[in-house]
């Protein structure tokens, strides 16, 4: 999977990533009039829900993310004054402390900027197509997101 | 009268769903005019209680009902509950 | 002013600089907890209240600041579950697009960062005690915040 | 009995409140036990029209209240609105 990053308006950038992806690099060159900037990375944890990560892979559905990518991007301009927004998420294999997924928002004024930043993160988690398989310490590894498939349909696909 | 064709489709497999075919997808022959729970039906049929009752199929990029009719060409897959960030 | 910068727990940092601020270097090396690093960064715009603006200058009490920026640390600290939280705010001539207050808190998930660095931003602009004057086109300048001391004390001198 | 000695002091000014001396800071010779109320109004009268009614007035490093009395070796500061950001 390459990088498909797409520039809009005001320096706007939205897109899967196969590289490692740098919240500096995505928060330079933002229009002059905006007095606030707001970032948010999510970066790999080494542990979730007790156990020991070692690495995460990021499965994605390109063609779909664009798609959403593009939505996401006009329903946050839309609703909030912002002067650039940018937004890559990973896809691949992480290391522990990568950065999964980040977020830039340029904006005249504080709130605007904390508010974007909010709701572009929320849309992304909840509508983005990915999906994030975790490896363990013991070797194991396991899909994340909703309930197992083999627990769901014991009960639905009869 | 003409014959109605059976229409068939390529199902697009991610996440966890990768691992119901080797090769990411499925290809499906379907009556003409099914519908995405016709589709649901035959993976069930295929995948015996290895997907949920109800999972999400992806119709044109966009989650799609389950009374929607699948057309030649649709492009189609089956996704599972989004986890990024 | 010299840059006035201390070390605390989980790599805090806070302080005064007299040097340009770069938000990504002080982003770096949060504890590897950290699934969400969310930043602020205060930029100088290029216009204010219809004014076209060509530099600041910020004044400081660093004793105090020192104080207040433990005193918010602290807080934030106390209030918030974060990993690591770092604040630097410029002191002397800045240009336009320079950052003049950049903060970085890292913390396990991202309610918890944003919220963080929300509370931070809201604390060090209401009792850092820092003062702004803005350079206009037209080679005239003054200082922002509060009443212009004339008029007050037309009613309250007297 | 001993002759109360005045209470000299020193107030560092800061933005805006700067313009108010050259040096940065003002000397005062106050009498022994002088608020921070007296404080101002030392400073109204060598200043008139020049600062607001009731301006902060930091005492060690914290804004005081304005019967807080001042001692000698006190930091004392005149500070206008914060405006940083």
């Amino acid at each position: 999977m390459t990088a498909d990053v797409a520039a809009g308006s005001g320096g706007d950038v939205v897109g899967l990533s196969a590289e490692p992806i740098s919240v500096a690099a995505l928060a330079e060159r933002v229009p002059p009039g905006s007095g606030a900037v707001a970032t948010f990375e999510g970066r790999v944890r080494d542990t979730n829900e007790g156990r020991k990560v070692t690495r995460l892979h990021y499965d994605a559905y390109p063609a779909m993310a664009d798609r959403v990518f593009a939505d996401i991007l006009r329903r946050t301009r839309r609703t909030h004054p912002v002067t650039a927004v940018r937004v890559l998420h990973r896809t691949g294999t992480l290391e522990v402390g990568e950065t999964a997924v980040a977020i830039v928002v340029a904006a005249g004024h504080r709130d605007e900027a904390f508010a974007a930043a909010s709701f572009v993160i929320e849309a992304v988690k909840a509508e983005l197509p990915v999906w994030k398989r975790e490896e363990y310490e013991d070797g194991s590894s396991r899909w994340l997101g909703g309930e197992p498939v083999e627990d769901d349909a014991r009960e639905g696909a009869g | 009268m003409i014959a109605e064709a059976g229409l068939k489709v390529e199902v697009q497999l991610f996440g966890r769903y990768r691992e119901l075919a080797e090769g990411a997808s499925i290809a499906l022959e379907l009556p003409a005019g099914a519908t995405v729970a016709d589709l649901v039906g035959e993976l069930h049929r295929r995948s015996p209680g290895r997907l949920p009752a109800r999972p999400v199929v992806v119709v044109e990029r966009r989650p799609a009902a389950y009374d929607v009719a699948l057309e030649a060409g649709h492009e189609i897959a089956l996704i599972p509950p989004v986890a990024g960030g």
